[in-house]
Formats: structure tokens, sequence, C-alpha cells
């Protein structure tokens, strides 16, 4: 009698994508106000804005096309997606089976280019800088991001996030070394993905440098709220991915609610922590010049590839 | 029977074009000449493929299915090629070159020619061979040098002294072959090539090497074997187009069929690959020395010219690696090799009448000056440069794998050669049938029957040759042997 | 037919026999009327898709089944025309099927315009294409092979010069038919190894059949593979032999460019196929790393080209090197298998490799046909001179992006499956005896990710220059979207890469026989325990993939959405000029253009580029931007070759200066120096 | 003890020799012509000789062939030949005539050697006289290439031709009567063309020096 447990699981993992992203983001933010001692506006901030813009009447540019009207829709499925199949309280998820890392990576490269097209819909000098730099960090950053899911893959001789969460969470304890250039892989990637400082300033405008907002530009309304949302569940879906592969533990394996809620607590201690760190991070660094992106992915990607060639050398 | 016709025919008809050469009908009688004896090839061949080979009148002449493949050959060109000389000669006198005592010699000549070769093929004596080769040359230097421009005397006087000389070797060979058969075979039958053939195997060795090699010598400055080439382009330039076209189409192949004889004789005598290793040789450096200098042409007929020598080498090259399939494949080569060859020089022909120069540069967009010369320069490039489906891809097929077979080291510069004589000849073709031209379409399309009666020929022995012929070549090539 | 008389075994060979000569009256009768652009363009292509059609169902029907062979009585005395039906070549002919149904309904539409050619003779020109290449996967002896081969070379060769008044199309062909000429000559050498040990006599052992069974020793066999590589590679735009491949595809007209990337490409990769595991019997490890390593090293090179062009077509073109790329490294990763004896995951490798040649069919010749549209709306091909079209042309543009998308090997659509696949095979690899090899594979997984990446980014250029934005120049406005044929060629196209990406394990069941013919009997089958939701290359808990599922949860999540958004709020909608952040004075020329758009790929990727780019200086009163990207391999390899066979000629050539002496002392050289000889 | 005739063969081929060195070396055009019609005589006695000695009625035709030939009628043209081109007093420059001469005695030694082999198995009572006539040969071949003027090539070609017969006769009791018909037929055609084209070469070139005729080449 596993089966409605795992739906349920299932279910629960999606509403929770939707309705903790925003909170989470909310979170980041304060840490950030505080670590620059301002009073932040406070966790539930986010959501009184999507709110907010749902109320509004949508504006349009003459020439926008249907794409560029539906793709808010189109990345808000793609973030959702993407946050069911990540083992985040439970690994026996009916759903997880339908994509693996691979799928997963696929997903986000979706996103990424209908997002990149709708912003060269307009024709507008900002949007196609946007979209440029979007993919040019896309085409970096998915490699490095690969290769960091093979890595934990050949740890585990398997590329379905489930089985890798049973692996290295509900085996014995093994210290991998690999997973260390993994991690600090992710972390770089996660940073770039999800446009936050040192690459991209989530929280500006009207600068030459941006880059993910300058893609939303031409959005209003509740297209904008959709985009928004959808990117925080992307960035909660990062972190889950990323607790997922290198801090799997409290993740329930089987389906009783007692692990159920273990797993519940163990999630939001991890999200309050890394939260803190990124805000922190994203204190502590400053942003860098457009041009030295690259090299500060092709660094994550070498960690990476290092990271896998040491799981041959030294674990397989 | 038909033998003595079929030398008779082109004689007759030489002496009558002698008087009648300049008549308002003589190119029509030029050509029906040719197609008499055309018809008489036609039954000797029939003939021998039911009846295998014969020997008559006092054994001096002598027709088997090696020899009379080439009859049938010679005459189908000569045919054809009248059938293309007659408007191209008379455009030809339009335009001035020529007066009306030169369509004489010329009608008189191609008559002779066409007799010199037939007896160059039927005889079965040594020396009347050598006999008829040189008159051959004595007929094709006057036909070269028709035009009596400079360029066309000096050509002519460049083939007379050069084939002379090699004639000279050749006969030289054949004295020393006399030398060595004499003491066999007693002095009235020491020539005859089927006497020769029966006592082959006790012909003295080192007089018989010697002889061979002053009979390639000889002979292969007639095939146009590098490095006694040189000759030929610019015989094949200066000449009219219809003598560049029987030139290359039957002059060649008929040298060649004197110096393969030669090596079936040397062969047996010496029991050695002697012989053949030299013809190898010689085939390859003629490929090598001929695409090489393709790509430096400017005259168009030049260019095929070369090109000629390109494939004679490769038909030297077969013939000396020998067995059954790669002397196959040498017959199957000069077949097409010859329709193709003349072919391309009937267009060519017309293409150059058209512009009125031989210079490449100013050839240009033939397929919107008249699409039928351009289609047919296109194809017979892509033919005689070996693409398939036509047939010159299939015999150089079967001599590229046997070579694979027997020679592997040769096999990677064959290929190189081909390649490189593609480069050369489709960079200049290309442009000549394609682009664009300031000169409007011509209003008549010209009579390009022959063309496209020889290149049909060629993809149909590419796509499928018929058994008797097949029969014919594998009994032709069983008697060349190794 | 009396040509097929003799001996057909099966009645599916016959069919396609028939198919083929159908294709054949049908492009004579194209020289019937051959000015006749109505009946040409509205009937005979027509009726070249219906035979493209039929066969499609055959050989899907028929690939399961065993080897059907028969004999033609044309070809060679002793060594007639040898065909053979067995999976592969059904494999590829089905492919051939596929792309050139929607190709001939697509040319129906095309050729209807009017241009300065005789439809008659492209309609000859282009069924001869077509036959000729269903006889590269059918045949059985190396001359028919390299007839075939040849004709197809030919064929496509006056069709790309379809508008010869063009110098450079005449360049384009020129190279082309050069390099394809030297690539059968490799191939054709190739083959005179495989039969080297064979008997003598005609027809002795240039059949494949002879070649099965005298098994070269490994000296010769490499010989051979190397040929085999060099020809086919130098057919399918392998590194570095792909310089052709750039100029061929653009200048061709785009039907005939989308069956040279879609099919023609493939006749190489089948060559390679049937040569590697079919005619040869033992394959050496190195080999594959060697096809691996080249084949990632051009598709990079390729991908990173492709996204600094600024023609469209060209753009299309680099992109096809990539992909052959892709599937040369996957054929690679199959011949490393396959000599370790690692049935399983060779076979995993070869279906990765089959169904990505399937795709790129689909995708490249859907895309290549859409800039034919785009081409004959706007007679514009720089990238950077188009946009906006996606409101003139909305049906090309929908297609366009279907196409775009699944090359861009995106979820749920076909070009991902594949990739999928690759990665897997990749990810498989741990148990190789040498540690190298299991350090490089990871290596090469991270290449291959790359250029999937970096393709991403392409397509996204191709496709939002041209169709997304405002129109960068004034002609486009009056663009019109495509007729009813090119339409229904378009729809044949992408609705087959949608279907390839969502049912991929009945595609998968269809190709499984492949490797049991190529890589022996014993070869477990792909996917045999996945049922048709769920595609599980091995096993469940090692990966599994369902883009049915995937596709219809997106589509539930974004229907709930909407609604939601609809029912909870309101839908009103204001249209007023684009923002851009409040500045004035947009005009369409401030988009990007097609230079830009590359910009990035050309400083990271600077060092594999030959650029000299030409830049305003601040006092500059008319400032232009000029940047031309060239490759190296001309500089490297090509001109320095062209300059020695230049030199060898004028060598040569010294032989022939005129006077009559010195002709007389070679014949007398030579004469005294054969004397001596002896 | 060598019999008489064949001593008188072998001095007849040591005066063809002889002659051809003489040819070599030689400058004026007329005497040229002289020495070839020399040769023809000695070519003519050989086979006198030979047909006595042999009586081979056959070769007796030949020699009267080879006699009318090769004395009367073709010197004779070429006589009437250089007259009405008057080219019959100019002198040719020959490059450095000792070098020449060297290179021919280099060939005779060449072809005697080459002869040696060949010779022991010849029955014929003219043991020795292959080897001359091979020399005989290769030097009419240098004397060709060795001149510049068209006339005097024409006289190296006819001189090879000489030799050959010499060869022919000497060696092999000369040919069958149909082929030296033929042989002859076929050198007298080629002098009467020949003649014809001396005359087109000098309208077209104005002289016959053959360094006007160096047009036709690759560059």
């Amino acid at each position: 009698m596993t089966i409605p447990y795992g739906f349920i699981f299932q279910f629960i993992q999606l509403i929770m994508a939707l309705v903790l992203s925003p909170m989470f983001l909310g979170w980041i933010n304060q840490c950030r106000c505080w670590l620059q001692n301002r009073k932040g506006p406070g966790v539930f901030q986010p959501y009184r804005q999507l709110v907010k813009l749902f109320y509004k009447d949508a504006v349009l540019a003459e020439n926008a096309s249907p794409l560029f009207r539906m793709t808010p829709y189109f990345l808000f499925a793609c973030m959702c997606l993407a946050g069911t199949i990540v083992p985040v309280l439970a690994t026996n998820l009916p759903f997880a089976s339908v994509a693996d890392v691979i799928v997963l990576v696929g997903i986000f490269a979706l996103a990424r280019v209908f997002l990149a097209l709708a912003a060269m819909d307009i024709g507008t000098a900002f949007g196609n800088l946007g979209a440029r730099r979007e993919m040019m960090i896309g085409f970096l950053a998915e490699p490095a991001l690969l290769m960091v899911l093979f890595t934990l893959a050949f740890i585990s001789h398997s590329t379905n996030l489930t089985t890798i969460v049973d692996t290295l969470s509900h085996t014995r304890f093994i210290i991998y070394p690999s997973m260390a250039f993994a991690m600090a892989a992710y972390l770089m990637v996660l940073l770039a993905e999800n446009s936050r400082i040192p690459v991209d300033n989530p929280s500006t405008h009207l600068e030459l440098t941006m880059i993910h907002e300058a893609m939303m530009l031409e959005y209003s309304a509740r297209h904008l709220a959709l985009l928004e949302w959808a990117s925080s569940i992307k960035l909660y879906d990062y972190f889950v991915i990323g607790f997922a592969l290198f801090v799997p533990w409290g993740i329930a394996s089987g389906s009783h609610l007692s692990s159920m809620l273990l797993a519940f607590l163990a999630l939001f201690i991890k999200l309050a922590v890394a939260g803190f760190g990124l805000a922190l991070i994203e204190a502590l660094s400053a942003k860098m010049r457009i041009f030295r992106v690259p090299e500060f992915l092709g660094t994550a990607f070498m960690l990476a590839v290092l990271g896998t060639l040491t799981h041959f050398l030294l674990e397989a | 029977m038909e033998i003595l016709l079929l030398l008779f025919i082109p004689l007759l008809g030489g002496f009558l074009l002698a008087f009648f050469g300049n008549h308002r009908l003589a190119a029509e009688l030029n050509s029906i000449i040719s197609f008499l004896t055309l018809i008489n090839a036609g039954f000797l061949a029939a003939r021998i493929i039911s009846y295998g080979s014969i020997v008559v009148f006092h054994e001096q002449f002598f027709v088997d299915p090696f020899n009379i493949f080439l009859v049938a050959l010679t005459a189908l060109v000569a045919f054809t090629t009248s059938l293309f000389s007659r408007p191209y000669m008379r455009i030809e006198q339009h335009h001035g070159k020529l007066t009306e005592n030169r369509l004489r010699l010329y009608h008189c000549m191609y008559q002779f020619f066409t007799f010199t070769m037939l007896l160059a093929l039927l005889t079965n004596n040594m020396g009347i061979l050598w006999v008829a080769m040189e008159a051959a040359t004595l007929t094709t230097v006057l036909l070269v040098s028709l035009y009596r421009t400079p360029a066309s005397l000096e050509a002519a006087w460049k083939y007379f002294i050069l084939c002379g000389v090699g004639i000279a070797q050749a006969l030289f060979g054949t004295i020393l072959f006399y030398f060595a058969a004499e003491k066999l075979l007693g002095i009235h039958s020491s020539l005859l090539w089927t006497h020769l053939d029966e006592v082959k195997n006790r012909l003295d060795p080192t007089v018989m090497s010697v002889a061979f090699v002053f009979l390639l010598v000889g002979y292969g400055t007639k095939v146009g074997l590098a490095p006694m080439h040189n000759w030929l382009p610019d015989a094949h330039a200066e000449g009219p187009t219809p003598i560049s076209a029987v030139l290359s189409g039957l002059l060649l192949n008929v040298a060649l069929y004197a110096v393969v004889r030669c090596k079936i004789l040397t062969d047996g005598a010496l029991h050695n690959h002697f012989a053949g290793n030299l013809m190898i040789g010689f085939g390859l450096l003629s490929l090598i020395v001929a695409v090489f200098s393709l790509s430096r042409q400017k005259d168009i007929k030049r260019l095929f010219g070369y090109s000629s020598i390109e494939h004679m080498g490769l038909i030297t090259f077969a013939f000396g690696m020998g067995g059954p399939i790669a002397n196959f494949a040498g017959l199957l080569h000069m077949t097409v090799h010859s329709l193709t060859k003349s072919a391309i020089f009937f267009t060519v022909g017309h293409a150059a009448q058209k512009t009125r120069t031989q210079i490449m540069e100013n050839i240009r967009g033939l397929l919107v000056q008249s699409p039928t010369v351009g289609w047919g320069l296109m194809l017979g490039s892509l033919a005689i440069l070996g693409m398939p489906p036509f047939g010159v891809f299939a015999s150089e097929f079967l001599i590229l794998t046997t070579a694979m077979k027997q020679e592997p080291w040769a096999t990677p510069l064959l290929l190189i050669a081909l390649a490189v004589a593609f480069a050369a000849i489709f960079g200049k073709v290309q442009p000549m049938v394609f682009g664009e031209t300031t000169a409007q379409r011509t209003p008549h399309p010209p009579a390009l029957l022959p063309v496209f009666l020889h290149l049909s020929f060629v993809l149909m022995l590419g796509l499928f040759i018929p058994m008797y012929l097949a029969n014919w070549y594998r009994e032709a090539a069983g008697l060349i042997g190794y | 037919m009396s040509l097929f008389n003799s001996s057909i075994q099966g009645l599916p060979l016959s069919i396609i026999l028939d198919i083929l000569v159908y294709w054949l009256v049908i492009g004579f009768s194209g020289l019937i009327f051959i000015h006749n652009r109505k009946i040409v363009s509205q009937i005979l292509f027509p009726l070249g898709a219906s035979g493209g059609i039929v066969m499609i169902i055959i050989t899907a029907a028929s690939i399961a089944h065993s080897p059907s062979s028969a004999i033609l009585s044309l070809g060679l005395p002793d060594l007639p025309f040898h065909i053979r039906l067995d999976a592969l070549s059904a494999f590829f002919l089905f492919l051939l099927g596929i792309s050139s149904t929607g190709i001939c309904f697509f040319s129906s539409g095309y050729f209807s315009r009017d241009g300065n050619f005789s439809p008659g003779l492209v309609c000859l020109q282009f069924h001869l294409f077509l036959v000729s290449m269903a006889f590269v996967f059918l045949a059985d002896d190396a001359y028919l092979f390299m007839i075939a081969w040849e004709t197809m070379a030919l064929s496509s060769y006056f069709l790309v010069v379809t508008d010869h008044k063009v110098p450079e199309i005449r360049k384009a062909g020129y190279i082309y038919l050069l390099m394809a000429h030297i690539s059968a000559t490799a191939v054709l050498l190739c083959f005179g190894v495989l039969q080297k040990a064979g008997p003598q006599g005609i027809g002795g052992s240039y059949t494949f059949e002879m070649m099965r069974h005298l098994n070269p020793d490994s000296f010769w066999a490499t010989a051979a593979f190397l040929l085999a590589l060099f020809g086919f590679g130098a057919k399918g735009g392998l590194l570095p032999v792909h310089v052709w491949l750039p100029e061929a595809h653009p200048a061709a007209p785009s039907p005939v460019s989308a069956l040279m990337s879609g099919v023609m490409l493939k006749t190489a990769i089948y060559g390679l196929l049937r040569v590697t595991f079919d005619l040869l019997h033992l394959q050496i490890w190195w080999w594959g790393i060697l096809v691996l390593t080249l084949g990632l090293v051009t598709a990079f090179f390729g991908v990173i080209f492709s996204a600094v062009q600024n023609d469209m077509k060209r753009l299309l073109a680099y992109s096809s090197i990539e992909n052959i790329g892709i599937i040369l490294s996957g054929v690679g990763l199959t011949i490393t298998f396959q000599s370790y004896h690692m049935q399983t995951l060779a076979a995993l490798a070869l279906i990765a490799t089959l169904y990505h040649c399937l795709n790129h069919a689909c995708f490249k010749s859907l895309l290549f046909l859409s800039t034919g549209s785009v081409l004959h709306a706007t007679e514009e091909r720089n990238l950077g001179k188009l946009g906006g079209l996606i409101h003139r042309m909305p049906w090309v543009a929908f297609l366009a992006l279907i196409g775009t998308l699944a090359i861009a090997g995106l979820p749920p659509l076909n070009g991902f499956v594949s990739e999928w696949l690759l990665l897997q095979t990749f990810l498989l690899t741990t148990g190789f005896p040498q540690p190298y090899l299991n350090m490089l594979i990871p290596v090469a997984a991270a290449g291959l990710v790359l250029v999937a990446a970096v393709a991403a980014y392409v397509m996204v250029k191709f496709y939002a220059l041209i169709f997304l934005g405002q129109p960068r120049e004034v002609r486009q406005h009056e663009a019109k979207d495509a007729n009813y044929w090119e339409r229904l060629g378009l729809s044949w196209l992408a609705s087959c890469c949608v279907l390839l990406g969502l049912f991929p394990v009945e595609v998968i069941k269809l190709l499984n026989t492949v490797p049991g013919l190529l890589l022996g009997q014993a070869t477990k089958k792909v996917a045999s325990q996945a049922n048709w939701l769920f595609l599980t290359p091995l096993s469940p808990d090692r990966a599994s993939y369902s883009p049915m599922l995937f596709f219809g949860a997106a589509a539930i999540i974004i229907l709930i959405t909407f609604l939601g958004v609809r029912l909870v709020y309101h839908g009103r909608v204001r249209r007023s000029s684009p923002w851009d952040c409040g500045y004035p004075m947009q005009t369409s020329r401030m988009q990007e253009t097609a230079e830009s758009f590359g910009q990035p790929i050309r400083t990271i990727f600077s060092p594999f580029f030959r650029m000299h780019s030409e830049l305003p200086s601040p006092s500059d009163l008319e400032p232009h931007y000029r940047n031309i990207t060239e490759d190296r391999f001309w500089y490297l390899l090509y001109f320095p070759i062209g300059r020695f066979f230049h030199f060898l000629s004028n060598l040569f050539g010294r032989l022939q200066q005129g006077r009559i002496a010195i002709y007389l002392l070679y014949s007398f050289l030579t004469l005294i120096l054969l004397l001596l000889l002896i | 003890m060598i019999p008489l005739s064949s001593q008188l063969l072998n001095l007849l081929a040591a005066l063809f020799l002889l002659i051809s060195f003489a040819m070599l070396a030689q400058r004026r055009i007329l005497s040229l012509i002289h020495l070839y019609a020399c040769q023809g005589l000695v070519l003519s006695l050989s086979a006198l000789i030979v047909a006595y000695s042999t009586s081979q009625s056959h070769l007796y035709y030949s020699m009267f062939l080879n006699f009318a030939l090769k004395v009367l009628i073709v010197p004779w043209i070429l006589h009437r030949l250089i007259h009405r081109l008057n080219v019959q007093w100019d002198v040719e420059t020959l490059i450095n005539i000792p070098t020449i001469m060297l290179l021919g005695l280099a060939l005779v030694i060449f072809a005697f050697n080459l002869s040696l082999p060949i010779v022991h198995l010849a029955g014929t009572i003219n043991r020795s006289t292959l080897g001359i006539a091979l020399a005989s040969v290769l030097l009419s071949f240098l004397m060709m290439i060795t001149r510049s003027k068209a006339v005097s090539q024409v006289i190296g070609f006819l001189a090879l031709e000489n030799s050959l017969i010499f060869a022919a006769t000497s060696i092999t009791y000369g040919m069958p009567m149909m082929v030296e018909l033929g042989i002859a037929l076929d050198v007298l055609v080629g002098i009467f063309i020949l003649g014809v084209f001396f005359f087109h070469i000098r309208n077209q070139f104005d002289s016959l020096e053959l360094k006007h005729m160096e047009k036709l080449k690759d560059n």
C-alpha cells in the first residue's frame, strides 16, 4: 500500500516547490539586508510582490508574438516539473522515473531557450543583449552541471536522482573526495544559473551588465509574476538538487509519516542554512565583469571534470 | 574474302577521293566509304565470333578475336568521325581555313589512313605491320599539317621526326625478331606472327629482350608513352579536329596493339615478367607525366591530348600486369577511351568552331550558347575522368582492383594520378560549360549524333556489357595471356 | 521488369526496386516536360513523395526480417549487380523514405516558383539522386556500390550548380565534386584492400558476400578501415576533409541542401558501419578511440563555426558537420565496445547513433526547407538582414521552431532522445581494461555536452534572428508565408520530429534488429524490458525517461496555470510600444546582428578561428564594422597541398619545352638506359 | 680461316661505320649528301657480297633496290631540293665536334658490348657486323640530335634507315622481299613528303633552321 503514499509525496513536493520558493527567496533577501545591516522587508515580501503583479493590467509591445505571451507559462511549467522530479522529502517518487538528471538539465535548458527567444521577440537592444549573455552562460554552465551530475552518476551507477540519493544516503557512509570538487563546481554553477552575484545582480535594472533582468524587461503584470515565481522556483530547485546530491541525509526512503516529518524538518534547516550562506556569499563578493564570466564557469567546468577524474583515480 | 574487301574499300576510296575529293559530295562519299568499311568489318567480326580465328592468303593475313575487335572499333570510329567531319570541314572551309585541294587531300588521306590502320591490324607479318605503321605516320603527317599554319607545320615536323625515329627503332627490333626466329623458321615464314607465336618458347632470350626494348621504345613513341610522348599534344592540338579524334581514337590503339603483340612473343621467350614490368613502368610514368602536365594547358585540344597520354599509360599498365582481368580491363579501356575521347574531340571541335578559338579562357558558357555541345562536353569529360556510370569507370575499377592484387605499391600512385587528372580537367571544363557568356545562343543545334552515339555506347558498357561482347573480350584477353 | 527477372527473394526487396524504377520513370518523364514548370512541380514531385511513403511502410515492415538479396542482370560480366536488403540497409532506406517524402512535398511547392532553371532537368537530377542513394544502401557488391556512390555525387553536383551563373556556386560545386571524387577513390581503394586476399577472376571477390568471408589480417584490416574512415569521412564532412560541405550545402537549392544534409551525409555513416562491422570481422580498440576523438573534434569545430556564421544556410551546414561529429563519436564508442566484446553497450551506442542519424535527417531537412521558404519570401540569406518573420510567415515560424528545439536537443523532442541515449552510453562506460580509456570517456562526454549546449546557443541565434524581433530590412514587410505544398512538407518533417521524440521505445524496437546484424546475433536487445511509456536503456534503476509523461505533465501544468491565472485574476492586455528601459528612438537596426550574436563564441574560442576584423576608429565619420572568420584548414592544409601540386606540374612542364633535339634526346636516353638495364 | 667474303664484308662494315662518323662530323650539307650516297653504295655492295656468297637470289633484288634508291634517287632528290632551296653552300654550326666524337666512340663501344652476347649465335658468315650496325644506328641517332637544320636532320634520319637496312642485310640475309619493298616505298614517299615540307617550312619561317620551330610548348 505504498503507491498512494508515493503520489501523495509527489503532490506535496509540488506544492512545497510552489509555496516555499518565494519564501526562500524572501529569506535570502532578508539575510542580505541583515548582513548589510539594513532592516529587511520581511520573508513574505515576494508573495506580496506576486499578488500585486497578478492584479495589474498586462502591457505588451505591439510586435509581441504569441511565443512571447506563452513563454511565462512554459517556464513556470518547466520549473514545477523540475521540482517534482527532485527527491526533496522522499525517494519513492513515482514521477521521478519520468526523468533523470540529464532530463533535468534538459528541462532547465528548455526553459532557458524559451526565455531567450522571448527576450529577442520584441527586438529591443536590452532584450537581445540579455538573451545573448544568458545563452552564453548557459552553454558554459550546462556542461559543468552535467559533469557534476555525471560524477554522482558514476559513483552510484545511475542517473536517476532517486537512486543516486538512495545510494548516497542509505548505504553506509563513504567519503568521496570527488564530491568536494563536484560540490564546489555545483555551487559556482548555481550562482551563475540563478543569476546571483558575482555573475549577475538579481536586484538591479538599467545596468548594462544585467542579464536575467534584461530578458524580462518587456514583461509586465501576470507574465512578469509568473516569470519571477518561476525563477524563484528555479533557485529552490537548484538548492534542493544540491541537498539531494551532497547532503542527502534526512530524505525519507520509506513512506512513514514520521520519517516524512523528519525529512520536512531537515529540509527546513538545510534551506535556512543554505539561504544564509548564499546571502553571505553575495554580501561578501562583488559582481564581476561579463567578460570574466567565461573564466569563472570554465573553472567550474574544470573542477567538475577533475571531480570525475578523481573518482576514477581514487574511488573506482 | 571479307579481309581483302575490307582492305580494298578504303584503298579504292582513297584513290577515288584523290580525284573527286574536292567534289561537292566528297564528304558524303567519304562517309559512305567508311560506312561500307564498317559494314564489312561487322561481317568479318560476326564470322570471327562464330568460327574463330582465321589465317589466309599464304598466311599473310590473320584475324583473331584480339585484332578483329580493334578492327571493328577502328571501322566504327572512322565512320562516326567521317560523319562528324562532313559538316565540320565544310564550316572550316567557309571560315577560309582550307582550300579545295586541301579538302581533297584531307578526304584522300583520311581513307588511306583508315587503310593503313586496317592493314596494320590485319596483317600477319611483323614487317608489314611495321610498313603499315610507317605509312600511317606519313598519312597523318600530311593531315596534321593540313592548315599549313606555322604551328601546324611545326607540329607535323616534330611528329614526323619523332615518330619516324621511333618507327626506325621498331624496325631494328623487328629485324632482331627476324634474326632470332630465322634459324627456327627459315626465311619466308620467320616474320609471320602465327609462326613466331608457335615457336616463341624457343626464341633466344637475349635477342628477344633487346628486340623488345627497341620495339617498345619504337612503337611506344607512337603510343605516346612518356618520355617519348612529346609529339602527341602538338599533333593533337594543331591538326584538324577530326584528325585529333582519329589519332586519339585509333592510331594510339593500333600502336599499342603492335606493342602487345611483341609483348606476347617476348613473354613466351623470356618466361619472366620482363616485358610486363617494362610496360608497367612506362605506363605509370606516362600516367604521372600526363596528369601533372594537364593543369598547365591553355589549349583545349592539347589538354585532351595529354589526357590521351594518361589513358594510354593506364592501358599499358593494365596489359603490363597481364592476366585475364587486367587484359579484359585493358581492352575495355581501349574501347571506351577511343569512343569517349573521339566524342570529346567532336564536341571540342564544335565549341572551338563556335567561339573561333581553342584557348580555354575564351570559351565560356557553352550551355548558354548551345546546350547540346555543353552537355556533350560536360558528360564526355566526366566520362573520360572515370565517373560512373560510364564505361571508363568500369575498366578503371577492374584495373585498380587488379593492381591492388598484383602491384599493391602502384595503386596509390594510380589513384593520386587519377584524382589530379580529375582536378585539372574538370576545373577547366566546368567554367567552359557553365557560367555566363556574351555570345548569343546559336540558331541551329550542331549535328552531334556521333557524340551522343558514342557516349550512350560508353554508358551502356558501364552498366551492362552484352554477353557476346564480354566473351569476345574474354577470348582476346585470353590470347594476350600473362 | 525484365531487368529484375533474376532471383529476387522476398517481396519487400522487389517492391523497393519497383519504387526505384518508379522514381526513375518520374525523373525521366521530367525530361519530357522539361520546361513545363506546372506539370513538373504539381504532379511529378508529389508522385515522388508517394514513392517515399511506400518506401517508409515497406522498410518499416521488413526491417526485422532476415536479409533478402537479389542479383540484377546488369553490371559487368561475371559481376552482375548484387543487391541485399538487411536490417542496416532497411533502416537507412527508412530514413531516406522519411526525409525524401517531406522534401518531395516541399519541392513541389518550391520549384513551382520561377527561377532561372529548367524544372524538368532538376526533377530528373533530383530523382536520380534519390535512386542512387537508395542503391548505395542496397548495393551488395563493390562495383554497384561505387557506381551508386559516384552517381549520387554526380547528380547532387548538378543539383548544386543548378544556378550555375553565379561564380561562387560554380566554385562550390567544383570543390564539392572534387572532394567527392577523392573520397570515392579512397573508398575504392578500401574495397580493393578488402578483396585483396580473394581469388583471381572477374567478379572474383568484389561481392560483399565474398568479402565477408575472407578475413584480412590486422594490418590490412587496419588499412581498409583507415581508408574507409577517410573516404566516408570526406563524404560526411569529417575534419579535416570537411571544407566542401559549408560551400556546397548553401549553394544548392534548399530542398537539395535538405536532401544532402539529411540523407546524403548518412550514406557516409552507412558505409562506415557496413565496412567496419559487416565486411570486417575484427575491430581494434584504438580505431574506436580514433573515430571518437575525430568525431568530437569535428562536432566541436562544426558547432563553434556555425555559431559565427552570418549566412543562415552556412550556419545549418556547419551544424550538419557538428551532428555528423556526434554520430561518429557514437560509432567510435560502438567500435571500442565491440572490440572489447561488450556487446550490450555496443548495441546501445549503435542504437543511439542510428537514432541520431534518423533525428538529424528529420530536423536538419526541416530547417533547410524552412530556410528555403524564407529565402523565397525575402530573397535574403544573411541573418543580419532578416527578422520578425514570425508575424509574416507564422506557419514556417511555428514549424521551424519545432525543428530548432529539436536540433538544440531539448526535451521532449527527438534531438534530446538520441543525445540522452548517447550520454547514457558514456555514463555506463566503466569496465574498460585500460584505465586511460575510463578516464577519457567522461572527458569525451563533457565535450559532447559542451557541443550540445553550444548547439542550443546556435539555434537560438538562428531562430531568433530570422523569425523574432523586428524586420531589419524593409523588404520583409511584404514577405509571404509558404504555400500549401511547402507547408505540407514542413509539417511532415516537424511531425516526424515530434513523434520520434515522444515514442522512442517504439523506434528503438524498430532499430533493435540492426545491432543483431552488425554485432553478432548474441547481442541482447536494448530497452528490452521497457514498456512503450518508459525508455529504460538497460534497467529502470539505472536510467529511465518517459517523454510522453513529461510532455503530458508539462501540458497539464501549463493548462492549470493558464486557467488558474485567468480564473482567479483577469486577462486584460494593453498594447504599447516596447519599453526597453525607456530608451527613446528604438529602431530595428539596434537589434543584434549575426556578428554580434556570435561575438561571445568568437572571443571565447578565438584560437580556433582565422579572423580579421575591421573596427571603426573613434574619429570615423561613417564607422563600419566588418569581421571575416575563416577556416584555418584552408591555410594549414589545402593551400599548401595545392601549391605542392602546382610546383610538381611546373616541374613536369619543363619536359615539354619545344626543342625537337631535346625530344630526340629523351628517346635516345630512354633507349640507352633500357639497353643498359638488360 | 675466315672466308674472303666475310673479310670483305667486315671491311665494308668498317667503312660503313667510318662514313657514319664522317657524317656525324660533317658540317656542309652538300658533302653530307655525298656521304649519304657513299653509305648507300657500301650498303648495296655488302648486299651484293652477301648475296653472292650465300647465293640468295632475292638479295640481288634488294641490292638493286637499295642501289637505285639510296645511291641514285634519294641523293638526286636531295640535290634538287637543296638547289631549289639554295642551301647547298650553307654550313651549320656544330657544337664542339670533339665531344660529339667522343660520345660517338662511347656509343660504339656500348654497341659492341651489347651485341657480343647476341653475335655468338649468329650462324651467318658475318659475325661482328651486328655491333657495327647497331653502332651506326646510334651514331645517326646522335647526329639527328646534334643537327640544327631541317635538311641535315632528315639526312640523319635517312642514314639511320640505311644502317637499319645494313643490319638487315648483313646479319640476316635481308628481310623478305615484300617487307623490303614496303620499306623502300615508305622511304620514297617519306622523302617526297619531306621535300614538300621543306618548301612549306621555308615559306612559313623563311629558313630551314630548326630553332624557329620551338613555339609549341607548355607554359
